[in-house]
């Protein structure tokens, strides 16, 4: 079965994340006072064949633990779904 | 598909209904659509230059040192030692347009196959760039994502970005201008070109898939942005710097190996383009297949594998004996390497897939046969009104506001420290810099020579409107003396011309009259012209671009060791103009200080002097080679004054100021002299350089021999720069800490505010 | 002796570090294929800057899962020499040769500059040729070299000298402008626990002859070669 | 009332994505043989004050169109939810 894997991985609280900061700062300059804190992680989609939806999140967190995120400053989250035929993202 | 004839698709690819008429007719039948695809990018003025060939033949191209000339991927040029340097200079305007990060990234990535296809080792890059006003939100969105897409590229490839430019003004503000120099180094036995050379022999791809990215790019660049140009977006390409890398490595690998007869990049028009060219290069034919090009995409038809301008692939012709070998070494590097077809001598290129025959086109008719145009052309309105520059138009300034008027020029943009650009460049990686960014030209060693090679670009698009013959005189000029200063010989030139419309007369003249200007310098100063780029249809909403001729300069120091550097090394050194300061009004012409001070663009800007301009590049030959010169200093942007300054700030040690007087140009008695034009006109043929007061009897001998009038100003003092009137009188005091500040603070605090 | 300079197919100091080693100061030295294995021919290896496989996701991580790299470890373990400079620190903390982690510069962006670095702790077989607490020019060419580990980590590499090399004012000072790229605590270089591994941000091959405006970095690959001939004690 | 807003920015389809496909081929070499497809793209996770839900909803649209997304290259989703006091994340 194919599935859909989405791995998000982003900085661990107490890090400070320059980029959200500065993100932050435009949208402020941009007028939008209501913006309280932005961080800024990644969004991992990996498109992937497995038995079933606990073999692939099984499989994902493998991914993720060895080599998607860094464990001394990323923290990471595994969301899988079954791929629909002809699905757009 | 219906009848081509009547939904006449051509006009949506670009091209005119009698551009149509000429391929059916020559090709004695009507092109299906794949066919008419692969004419229009061909055809189109990116790729044809249907509108420049005819001026740019007049262009000098041929001299002692050239080993290739225009026509190939790049030129090549001798350096001695067995040893050639490929360089070449080309646009990526439109895309860095439409998203800056990735038109300029790739844009690096096009430029530097160029040099990768003669077979050198890419070495150095250049970027030279315009943009609108800082403080327009638009341009700063530009300058970030231009800057930083340079910086991704062009770093992941350890290629250093060496120099470059960086110039804001009004005209660029729709359509910015992202040009970029790549130069490379062979020896002269690796030397490679762009030929499908021996009928049998084998067609292969070499580095990355080929999906539907860019299709029809070409035909993009070759139109005007406006509005539709947001929908054009899906001809965005996206770079991949780390596969760029691997394709350099490979493919210099495969040619150290004597796999490789002939060897293209493919850039804009992709595979057909790169195709048509070789084998029209070496009068054959090719039969090739898509189907088996490696692809990234699902239901490619053969329309768009030909068309596709995926990036980071090259086109090789390889010996069929040696195909493992180099789908060995592809295997290496973790690249594709495809056998698509082979060489014949049909003279066509015919296109199948999957078997099935999709294309078949002469060879000579794709890649040569586009139509040549000359417009009309027609002296512009403006410059009536702009030529008139008279003393009264220009109060000048007391000599109590000098000191006001030389920081504001130093920290203009346009001559402030363009460090907020370059430290985003690894410029340093090869460790072969010598002279980095910010000190003039650079300066770069060839290891394992005493030799050193000097990169510059330059162009000050304001003159060119001003006077576009004299203005691309200017350009060829500056390049020649900012070569010079270091010590260095002016060698040969590539250029970039980036014009608004062909179409309009006014821009066509102004093209025609540039490319006379540049023409002549370079004949003047024999540095002929071994390649270049061209870039139409700069324009946005109906504004075209300050006309702008990037002249892209490559110099050579016999003895590196024995360079000039632009700052002053000891107090106490004499400080002296060589050659000839007009200080008078019409010197202003076209200047930063006209623009920043009072305005105004305006003036008729005089032809550069080439034969003291020839005198100047000696004296400094010479000099450099005899260790008299402690410095040396092109006049630019800013002219007399802000050359000072910028002596000062490279200083060493106790040898960060000066003290002049104007008096030994002339300033008292002569008509029409004025203080400002002294200090801040531009259009002099004339550098600055000091010395130790005991070699001013070498000096002037030297400048004698070469009839070059020596004029010496004043001295190196330890830390101000101060202005004497012909009496004596001290009229401005500027401490070196307030001119560093300046100049160092003035391009971010302009793209801030 | 025998140098090795390992090539990842994105590194791109590669030959910048060979130059100075092999045609600058003559010692013995390879490029080592990342797919190599073997490693017995050398005493030191050099991990080169550059963009390992165009550091894509986070610099260096997936350089870590090269073949040459199960090798290294064992290398490491014999107690021989590694150098990782900039990408090649990059690599080593992700493969866990060293403690921590980098994080973008908190300029946000790439920096090509040179900076003053003082050399906190010339006990090394990497800074043996330099006085304590001498103060040196060296360029640095990065963007992910804003060095971080927890607290305690930071205490226990300054309790036990690892932190060898130190962003720093021109009088020495480890002061917030001196910091490039945000750096906890100044770092820009420090070594494993038995001290033969050093990880630094800045280039030591770039500045190790005077024709490019300096040669402040030399003395690191003198004072490598200097441990191997003199055997000293690697740990300290 | 303060919202937890995430826009997930990814590469429009048929846009070539290096990082991706550079992940991809390191997990395959680390023997994820069942890996089909990889696209990276981020995660901008943003803390806001709002009216309401719906409001918070049209900032992020505003923010994401305006600067988050580069709309030449990248497609983007909003989703809001409530910001639990204390929660993590
Ligand atoms: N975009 C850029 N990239 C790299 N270097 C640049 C750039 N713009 C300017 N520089 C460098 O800054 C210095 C000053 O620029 P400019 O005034 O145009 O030079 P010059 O006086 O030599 O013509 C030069 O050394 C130039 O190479
Ligand atoms: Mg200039």
């Amino acid at each position: 079965m194919k599935f859909k894997g989405t791995v998000t991985v982003w900085l661990k609280e107490g890090i400070f994340d320059p980029q959200g900061a500065a993100v932050k700062g435009s949208l402020e300059a941009m007028g939008f006072k209501e913006v309280e804190k932005v961080r800024i992680g990644k969004n991992i989609v990996i498109s992937l064949e497995a038995e079933g939806a606990a073999e692939a999140k099984d499989l994902l967190e493998q991914m993720a633990r060895k080599l998607l995120a860094n464990p001394v400053t990323e923290a990471y989250r595994v969301h899988v779904e079954e791929e629909k035929a002809g699905a757009e993202r | 598909m219906a009848d081509i004839s009547q939904t006449a698709p051509w006009r949506e690819m670009g091209l005119r209904d009698s551009e149509y008429e000429l391929i059916k007719a020559r090709l004695g039948r009507e092109p299906n659509y794949t066919e008419l695809g692969m004419f229009a990018v061909l055809w189109s003025e990116h790729c044809a230059y249907k509108h420049s060939k005819r001026l740019l033949r007049t262009l000098p191209t041929k001299g002692p040192g050239v080993l290739v000339g225009p026509g190939e991927n790049a030129g090549v040029v001798d350096i001695g030692d067995n040893l050639a340097c490929a360089f070449k200079i080309e646009s990526h305007n439109h895309p860095s347009a439409v998203e800056p990060y990735q038109g300029a990234a790739t844009g690096i990535g096009g430029i530097v196959r160029d040099i990768l296809a003669m077979g050198a080792r890419p070495v150095v890059l250049l970027d030279s760039l315009r943009f609108g006003p800082p403080d327009d939100p638009k341009t700063r969105f530009l300058f970030g994502g231009v800057v930083s897409g340079i910086a991704g590229y062009g770093n992941c490839l350890g290629i250093p970005t060496v120099g470059g430019e960086v110039f804001f003004a009004k005209p660029y503000a729709g359509n910015p201008l992202v040009n970029v120099l790549c130069g490379g180094i062979m020896k002269h036995e690796d030397l490679h070109r762009g030929g499908a050379y021996g009928v049998g022999n084998v067609v292969m791809v070499v580095g990355h898939s080929t999906g539907r990215d860019g299709i029809h790019g070409c035909t993009f660049a070759s139109d005007v942005l406006d509005e539709d140009s947001e929908s054009k977006r899906s001809n965005v390409q996206v770079g991949d710097p780390f596969m760029e890398k691997l394709l350099i490595e490979a493919c210099l690998e495969m040619m150290a190996c004597g796999a490789v007869v002939g060897i293209q990049d493919m850039g804009a028009a992709g595979l057909t383009s790169s195709c048509a060219e070789t084998a029209a290069r070496a009068g054959t034919g090719l039969v090739i297949d898509v189907g088996k090009v490696p692809m990234r995409e699902e239901g490619m038809n053969a329309y768009e594998v030909m068309l596709s301008e995926s990036q980071e692939r090259m086109l090789l012709i390889v010996g069929s004996d040696k195909v493992d070998e180099v789908k060995r070494i592809g295997a290496k590097w973790g690249l594709h390497a495809a056998e698509i077809g082979r060489v014949t001598d049909s003279g066509n290129l015919e296109v199948l897939h999957n078997g099935n025959l999709e294309a078949s086109i002469p060879v000579s008719l794709l890649a040569m046969g586009a139509p040549e145009y000359t417009p009309g052309a027609r002296e512009p309105e403006y410059l009536r009104k702009t030529r008139e520059l008279k003393d009264e138009s220009v109060r000048t300034p007391e000599f109590s506001e000098m000191k006001e008027i030389l920081l504001e020029l130093l920290a203009s943009p346009n001559i402030a420290s363009k460090e907020p650009v370059f430290r985003q460049y690894d410029y340093m990686v090869r460790t072969d810099t010598v002279e980095g960014p910010g000190r003039g030209a650079a300066v770069v060693r060839v290891k394992g020579t005493k030799k050193g090679l000097v990169f510059t670009t330059d162009c000050n698009g304001r003159l060119i409107y001003l006077s576009p013959k004299s203005g691309a005189a200017w350009a060829v000029t500056e390049a020649a003396l900012n070569v010079a200063v270091t010590g260095a010989k002016p060698l040969a030139i590539t250029n970039c011309l980036n014009f608004g419309s062909p179409e309009n007369p006014e821009v066509f003249w102004q093209l025609k009259e540039a490319v006379r200007g540049m023409g002549e310098a370079c004949q003047a100063l024999e540095t002929p012209v071994t390649g270049g780029n061209v870039s139409l249809y700069n324009e946005s909403d109906g504004v075209a671009i300050y006309p702008t001729p990037i002249i892209g300069m490559l110099g050579l120091l016999e003895d590196i060791e024995k360079r000039i550097t632009p700052g002053f090394k000891s107090a106490g050194d004499l400080v002296a103009v060589l050659g000839k300061v007009w200080g008078d009004v019409r010197s202003l012409s076209g200047s930063e200080y006209l623009e920043v001070v009072h305005g105004m663009v305006a003036g008729d800007p005089r032809e550069p002097d080439l034969e003291l301009a020839r005198g100047i590049i000696e004296v400094l030959n010479e000099g450099a080679r005899e260790g008299v010169f402690s410095s040396a200093q092109d006049l630019s942007e800013g002219g007399l004054l802000v050359a000072l300054a910028e002596s000062c700030i490279h200083g060493e040690g106790g040898a960060r100021g000066c003290v002049m007087s104007p008096k030994a140009l002339g300033c008292g008695g002569r008509e029409g002299i004025r203080a400002d034009a002294m200090l801040f006109g531009e259009s002099n043929t004339a550098v600055l350089v000091s010395f130790p007061a005991n070699c001013e009897e070498q000096v002037s001998h030297i400048c004698r021999r070469q009839n070059v009038p020596l004029s010496v100003i004043g001295r190196v003092q330890s830390s101000a720069l101060a202005v004497e009137t012909c009496g004596g009188l001290r009229v401005l005091e500027v401490p070196a800490e307030e001119i560093a500040q300046a100049y160092s603070r003035g391009l971010e605090d302009s793209l801030k505010s | 002796m025998k140098f090795g300079v390992v090539v990842f197919p994105g590194s791109n100091c590669d030959s910048d570090a060979y130059h100075v080693l092999k045609d600058v100061i003559g010692v013995d030295c390879e490029y080592v294929w990342h797919e190599t294995r073997d490693l017995s021919d050398f005493q030191a290896l050099v991990l080169p800057g550059g963009f390992s496989y165009g550091d894509y996701l986070r610099c260096g991580a997936l350089a870590r899962f090269s073949p040459v790299m199960d090798s290294v470890y064992r290398f490491v373990d014999e107690g021989k020499l590694v150098i990782g400079i900039c990408n090649g620190f990059q690599i080593l903390l992700e493969a866990g040769l060293l403690p921590g982690a980098m994080l973008p510069n908190n300029v946000l962006e790439f920096r090509c500059q040179w900076v003053d670095l003082k050399v906190e702790n010339t006990k090394t077989p990497f800074t043996c040729l330099y006085e304590p607490g001498e103060v040196i020019r060296v360029p640095i060419a990065h963007h992910e070299g804003n060095y971080y580990a927890e607290p305690d980590v930071l205490d226990e590499l300054e309790r036990a000298g690892r932190v060898v090399l130190r962003y720093v004012d021109a009088s020495g000072n480890p002061t917030l402008e001196a910091n490039p790229n945000g750096a906890a605590r100044n770092i820009a270089g420090i070594t494993n626990e038995k001290g033969n591994v050093l990880g630094l941000m800045p280039h030591p091959e770039r500045c190790s002859e005077s024709i490019l405006g300096g040669r402040d970095g030399r003395r690191i690959f003198l004072s490598m070669i200097k441990s191997l001939e003199t055997g000293a004690s690697l740990s300290f």
